[in-house]
């Protein structure tokens, strides 16, 4: 069995590193590998592409973890070495990226960083604003539909309704007046939005341009700091988002990690974010789980991960079975940032830490 | 000044010197009529004197300045219309904006003496020049070299299917302007015409200069022997 | 020979590399059979596909799929390459329909085949069911028997050298040789009775196959097929390489792919910006090296080729002669009317040319003789009018139509092939009329011969030195090689523009010798544009007169010179 | 009539306006000059980024217009120089040039301003009511100033000296320079026109999307289709290609849905690349 486990994430932009990796690894990789000296880690994230923009932040907090592991004795008494490689190129580049922190870096794990789907808070949405109509906008691809369909189960059980659906392709030059005029037609309690990246912010500067932002809400499910930076403060009225990490979490964790951060970056700290938030906690998952099992033998960290507790930057997470359960908060956009309104506890996500 | 002289001019495509050692000079009010058959190398002289292709030796000096590499659009600002015998109009352009393309005030009054002479011109004006026929053509791009009214004119074939009335008076027009003290260089195979013009002759086959003389010098028959089957 | 070793340098290069290049350069071998096709489209045939990922996706997808219903049975080794046959023939297909158009060439092909490869990765993106959407087909099986990156990395590098084999083949046989003969001069190609659509077609259909091979390979080494493998972005990367390594050789494309890729992937995870380190090396290359990094060896490499060659002398073949004409028959054309641009070239013109001995068409410029030789060979569309060959109409057919029926023509300028040999342009005039399609696949026919070329080599000493590319001639030289391609086809009729433009007299007065001879050996038609009427004295048997598109004057010289209808034509008149 | 249809027909005008003013210089360099100028996002991307900087400076808006005429023209200056002026007739050459001057555009933006999403205030923020219905006033503002440079260079190209030369020149360029018009002069001018106008289609879409450096991506390939349906070397072209392209992509985004849309732009533009290569207005 191969010594090592990709913690897995949902695909953002062009780098769909970490899912294809995991798809990829396992048939071209069947040597084992020394494991003295320093515990290696690779660290797939985006360098190049349209997504590299979360690169410096997903190294970044991935660092501080490391540091702080270190500084508590390392893994399995071995200090942590981070090897980042380019997430954000094609697919076979990226797993020929991974092949080369097996072959040629010998590294004990690879992580990527990983989010948490959150549809549950769908519910609560609804019932907190007494929504009864829904508009789904997302991008033309997997985890959009599926998203969209869980979200429709949820809707169609407390008794809400449909008022339209869109997909919009994925990579290709999107404009959104007709989908806004269409939504503005419909005239739904609120807009589900599942596209990402660069649309997220035209889809958003367009609803909020033909002035619907005042009477709609608008709940996305992948809008972390940067996004809204594209949106801008005039666009992200009536704006919510939820996801497992914001910046302006108020938790006392969460202050700390910024404290840290700010200790060890000074006036560069990345912009902080649920990406690099994902590579802070993988780097502390690895740990957590290498230690309890003793080796980073499959077998052993799969029987290690049931209850296994670790640090993350919104607070602890816990694992049951293979998922992991965490804290996940709905915010209100203010502005360009993000204000916390309400705090889902312990929610179990779908995927995360598969070994 | 001699408006046009060239000495011992070669050159021609790739691998070929089309022309081959020819010399010879205009003087303010006079014209040198180049004739020769098709293929002997008079338009691709005319290229070599206008800067169109490189010599591969020899010296072309327009208005008292050497050529050496000056671009076509220089050797014309020191004072040489061209009319080319091949695309002489630009065919996307309406025959109006064909004469008023290079005019400073873009107005056609300059023109009114050679609409008289030539009628068919100003009844087009508005016609896309690519439409009229070739002679028609060649009475457009007659018109709007000689009206740029430089010390120098080449023009190549200018009679090309043009009537032969309208060929008179382009004789006309061009034995007015050298009076003026106009320079002219034409190739020219319409004998007719030739002899209406020319002052000097450069006779041409194979690229090189097998006859050249004042036109007082040279009988009709000598031409008549290099111009026809 | 070269493949050879090659191969066995790929095969020992693991040893040397270690594991992760052994690794990178199996996806890279993959990636360069692709390059290798867009090579022999671009740098030979002289077309540019944008968009040849979508070969390597669509085989790639299918390979997947087969992979994914079938896991661990060897029938899958002969479904691959079905899969890669399958991009073959979508891509013969795209190009027969494509290439047939007036904009089928140049830039409209390049884009259509982008906007061809971004439809497919809209396709790819969005047909959940069958390639799993934008995430793809995850999780497909290794093939049979190979199973870890070694054995991916051999069959790599022997799927690689398989189709370097190939293309060497094809890039020295007759059919490479007419690529480059279509990249240079594609209407001089189809006056040879060579359909020039059919023959870039098969092109790219052949790189469509090496792209669609890669791709059959692509999904079992890496185990994901996603959309990005059909996209407009992986297709440029391609199109780098080759253009870096260089178009025009076999071995650029690949050298191109090795390099960037490996760079790139090299630079990816250390340099910071290592994208504009690439961005002006490829700004470098393409204004200072337009040959391509490869152009800095071809020197070296082409001379021990050439010595290589010289020590093995092989003797020449004689190529079949063409079937003999039966009966001889006469050129008519009737009423003709061609026009372009609103403007009548050819006025109802009515001439016949008899079946045997020279005819010269004379006429002042713009008479519409050149017009009428491409008439005849169906390079001008007739509005009215007809033109046979005895009984038979050739009307608007096309130039390859009309030049497989036995005519052949030298143009005004000379258009010889100049970057292939003068054996070899010599050798495309004998495939016109002996070589069944097939036969363009049989190295030998490099070395075809005949007895009218051995006879004019005699003549001209220069025809004989075979191996010299024909841009080094003189211009007289290449009019005279010009003529013998012409005659080397044996046609029934003969026509040529000026063959003795821009010769000096000596030459001329050989080239007449010649023309006059071959008349009498082919005992044929010949029509000849000519203007220099010494030479019209010396050869013709009968002039015709063109004027303003129309016959004016038919006769012999004698008659011509007499007729004063004709010299006021020359001489420029008072009409 | 129904105020979402008047809304719907609003957003065609407005997607077909700015897609011709992001094609039009495209249009100039690629039909006047023959040059396949892969970098032209890029300079559509410079001008967003001059937009942004004025923007975070605090200064006026339309500050923004004369920063990114300098910048784009001062840079397609320079490029046409050392780049285009030596690859001219080298179609090919070209793409693979152009393609490396994409490259490095986007990464001399990354260096100065970062891979993060930014945005620029609307300047003109809100909705006008105009026939019953809401709509954005600064997309209005623009449909009004797109329609006014297109017409306006229409018009200057159709009837101006300088607009005459310039066809003159693409027409017959040897007949061009015997009349003295400096043939390679206007040959730079016509890429930093060219250029000028990408930037300042750039500023002009900076306040509706995220201003970063992979901007211009989105907007190359659409233009070249626009040119392809309208056919090359007229401002008439560009008008119809787009209407074409852009009227097809809107009102089936609008009818059917975004993805049904661009299915539909890119088989129209494989049909007309295909069958008709020389675009609506072929002649001759």
């Amino acid at each position: 069995m191969p010594p090592f486990m990709i913690i897995d994430r949902r695909t953002m932009l062009a780098g769909t590193a970490g899912a294809l990796a995991a798809g990829i690894v396992p048939g071209a990789l069947r040597r084992a590998v020394a494991a003295d000296g320093e515990f290696k880690i690779g660290l797939l994230i985006p360098l190049s592409g349209p997504a590299a923009l979360f690169g410096p932040s997903n190294q970044g907090c991935a660092e501080l973890a490391a540091d702080e592991v270190n500084a508590a004795g390392g893994v399995l008494g071995r200090k942590i070495k981070l090897i980042p490689t380019d997430a954000g190129a094609a697919p076979a580049e990226v797993a020929k990226s991974v092949v080369r922190l097996m072959l040629e870096e010998k590294v004990d794990l690879v992580i990527g960083s990983h989010d948490s789907a959150v549809r549950q808070a769908v519910e609560a949405t609804v019932k907190g604003k007494g929504a009864k109509s829904f508009y789904l906008i997302g991008n033309d691809y997997v985890w959009a539909r599926n998203s969209n369909e869980a979200a429709k189960s949820y809707i169609s059980a407390g008794g809400g309704t449909i008022a339209g659906e869109e997909y919009v392709p994925l990579g290709a030059p999107n404009r959104f007046e007709e989908i806004v005029t269409r939504i503005k037609g419909a005239k739904p309690d609120v807009v589900l939005i599942t596209v990402i990246g660069a649309d997220n912010v035209n889809f958003n500067r367009a609803f909020a341009s033909f002035g619907l932002d005042k009477d709609i809400t608008r709940l996305a499910f992948l809008l972390e700091e940067n996004t809204l930076q594209g949106i801008g403060a005039e666009s992200s009225g009536n704006l919510y988002s939820c996801m497992a990490y914001f910046a302006n979490v108020g938790s006392e964790a969460n202050q700390k990690f910024k404290a840290a951060m700010k200790a060890k970056f000074g006036d560069k700290v990345p912009q902080l974010s649920t990406l690099g938030a994902d590579a802070y906690a993988g780097v502390h998952c690895a740990k957590a789980l290498v230690d309890k099992a003793g080796s980073t033998e499959a077998a052993a960290v799969a029987a290690a991960s049931q209850g296994l507790s670790f640090a993350t930057a919104g607070g602890t997470a816990t694992m049951t079975g293979r998922h992991v359960d965490k804290d996940m908060y709905l915010a209100l956009c203010k502005a360009t940032e993000f204000e916390v309104v309400k705090t889902f506890e312990k929610i179990a996500s779908g995927q995360s830490c598969p070994v | 000044m001699i408006p046009i002289s060239f000495s011992n001019v070669s050159g021609g495509y790739g691998s070929l010197n089309v022309v081959q050692e020819l010399s010879g000079e205009v003087a303010a009010g006079q014209v040198l009529c180049i004739v020769g058959r098709n293929g002997v190398g008079k338009s691709t002289l005319l290229k070599l004197l206008l800067g169109y292709l490189p010599c591969r030796s020899g010296v072309v000096t327009i208005c008292g300045r050497k050529a050496g590499s000056m671009a076509p659009e220089t050797r014309r600002g020191l004072g040489v219309s061209y009319c080319p015998q091949e695309r002489p109009v630009f065919d996307d352009l309406s025959v109006a904006d064909n004469l008023a393309v290079m005019v400073q005030d873009g107005r056609l009054a300059g023109y009114r003496h050679f609409f008289d002479l030539f009628p068919v011109l100003e009844r087009r004006l508005a016609q896309r020049a690519g439409t009229l026929s070739g002679g028609e053509k060649k009475l457009l791009s007659f018109t709007r070299g000689l009206a740029e009214d430089q010390p120098a004119v080449v023009l190549d074939e200018p009679t090309e299917g043009v009537q032969w009335e309208n060929i008179q008076r382009m004789a006309d027009i061009i034995n007015d302007r050298k009076a003026g003290g106009t320079a002219f260089i034409v190739v020219e195979q319409n004998l007719s015409f030739a002899e209406l013009i020319a002052d000097h002759y450069l006779i041409m086959d194979h690229g090189r200069c097998v006859l050249t003389g004042p036109h007082t010098g040279i009988g009709r028959a000598d031409i008549v022997k290099h111009l026809t089957v | 020979m070269a493949n050879l070793g090659t191969l066995v340098a790929l095969l020992v290069l693991p040893f040397a590399v270690g594991d992760y290049w052994t690794y990178q350069l199996g996806l890279y071998y993959l990636y360069a059979m692709v390059a290798v096709g867009l090579g022999l489209c671009w740098g030979q045939a002289g077309f540019l596909p944008l968009g040849q990922a979508m070969f390597f996706g669509i085989s790639a997808y299918l390979s997947a799929i087969l992979l994914k219903a079938m896991p661990g049975s060897y029938l899958i080794y002969l479904l691959l390459p079905l899969a890669a046959l399958a991009s073959g023939v979508l891509a013969l297909l795209i190009g027969l329909m494509v290439f047939r158009r007036d904009g089928g060439s140049g830039p409209f092909f390049s884009l259509i085949t982008l906007a061809l490869s971004m439809l497919a990765f809209q396709i790819a993106s969005n047909w959940n069911s069958v390639t799993g959407g934008f995430n793809g087909l995850a999780g497909i099986p290794s093939l049979p028997g190979i199973d870890d990156f070694r054995a991916n990395y051999y069959l790599a590098a022997v799927a690689l050298v398989v189709v370097l084999t190939l293309a060497t083949w094809l890039y020295r046989a007759p059919l490479g040789v007419l690529w480059r003969a279509i990249a240079q001069n594609e209407r001089r190609v189809a006056l040879f009775g060579f359909n020039p659509h059919r023959y870039k077609a098969i092109a790219f259909a052949v790189s469509g196959f090496f792209a669609g091979l890669a791709g059959a390979l692509y999904a079992p080494q890496q185990g994901l097929v996603s959309p990005q493998v059909v996209g407009f972005a992986f297709s440029a990367e391609l199109l780098v390489w080759t253009a870096v390594g260089g178009r025009g050789r076999l071995y650029g494309p690949v050298l191109g792919t090795l390099l960037v890729g490996s760079m790139t992937g090299e630079m990816r995870d250390g340099v910071p910006y290592w994208e504009v380190i690439m961005a002006g090396f490829f700004m470098l290359v393409v204004l200072v090296f337009p040959q391509g990094v490869i152009g800095l060896f071809t020197p070296v490499t082409d001379r021990l080729r050439r010595s290589f060659d010289r020590a093995r002398q092989r003797a020449r073949i004689e190529a079949p002669a063409r079937a003999e004409v039966a009966a001889q028959e006469p050129l008519t054309i009737e009423a003709a009317r061609v026009s372009a641009s609103g403007i009548n070239i050819l006025n109802d013109l009515t001439v016949a040319f008899p079946p045997k001995g020279v005819a010269c068409v004379i006429g002042p410029n713009g008479a519409g003789k050149t017009s009428t030789f491409n008439l005849i060979t169906g390079e001008l569309p007739a509005s009215a009018g007809s033109v046979k060959v005895g009984a038979l109409d050739i009307t608007n057919q096309a130039p390859y139509q009309v030049a497989r029926l036995g005519f052949g023509r030298k143009l005004q300028a000379p258009s010889v092939f100049p970057e292939l040999s003068i054996g070899d342009n010599l050798a495309i005039a004998l495939w016109s009329n002996g070589a069944r399609p097939l036969d363009l696949l049989r190295l030998s026919l490099r070395r075809w011969s005949s007895p009218i070329i051995a006879e004019l080599a005699m003549r001209y000493a220069f025809l004989g030195k075979e191996e010299s590319p024909a841009s080094d001639l003189s211009h007289g030289e290449r009019q005279i090689l010009e003529l013998a391609m012409a005659l080397a086809v044996q046609p029934r009729i003969l026509l040529l523009d000026e063959p003795c433009a821009g010769l000096s007299a000596d030459e001329t007065s050989r080239a007449v010798d010649v023309i006059r001879w071959a008349a009498e050996r082919l005992g044929n038609a010949v029509i000849i544009i000519e203007h220099d009427m010494a030479l019209v004295r010396r050869i013709a048997d009968r002039v015709m007169v063109l004027h303003n598109g129309a016959l004016l004057a038919e006769g012999s010289v004698a008659d011509i010179q007499a007729n004063p209808a004709v010299q006021a034509v020359y001489v420029g008149g008072q009409k | 009539m129904d105020p979402l249809i008047i809304t719907q027909i609003l957003n065609i005008l407005f997607g077909v306006t700015t897609l011709a003013m992001i094609a039009l210089g495209l249009a100039i360099t690629f039909g006047m000059l023959g040059v396949l100028n892969l970098a032209h996002g890029e300079f559509v991307m410079m001008g967003a980024f001059c937009a942004l900087v004025v923007d975070r400076a605090g200064a006026p808006f339309l500050l923004a217009v004369p920063l990114a005429l300098l910048v784009c023209g001062g840079v397609g200056l320079v490029v046409e120089l050392l780049l285009i002026r030596p690859l001219y007739r080298r179609p090919f050459d070209t793409l693979v040039a152009t393609w490396g001057l994409s490259l490095l555009l986007r990464k001399l933006a990354e260096a100065g301003f970062g891979l993060g999403f930014n945005s620029v205030a609307v300047p003109l923020a809100g909705t006008t009511t105009l026939f019953g219905t809401d709509y954005p006033t600064y997309r209005l503002v623009l449909i009004v100033i797109c329609i006014a440079i297109i017409a306006a260079l229409f018009a200057w190209y159709g009837t101006s000296r300088a607009g005459l030369k310039i066809k003159a020149m693409v027409g017959n360029p040897d007949l061009a320079r015997a009349l003295g018009m400096p043939v390679k002069r206007l040959a730079t001018t016509t890429f930093v026109v060219g250029s000028c106008l990408a930037g300042l289609a750039g500023v002009m879409v900076a306040p509706l999307v995220p201003v970063h450096p992979y901007l211009g991506l989105d907007y190359v390939i659409k233009s070249f289709f626009v040119l392809v349906v309208g056919g090359l070397g007229s401002v008439l072209g560009v008008v119809a290609g787009t209407g074409v392209i852009g009227g097809l992509d809107s009102v089936m985004s609008a009818l059917f849905g975004s993805t049904q849309a661009y299915f539909t732009v890119l088989v129209v533009a494989i049909l007309f690349l295909w069958l008709k290569p020389r675009g609506l207005f072929a002649h001759g």
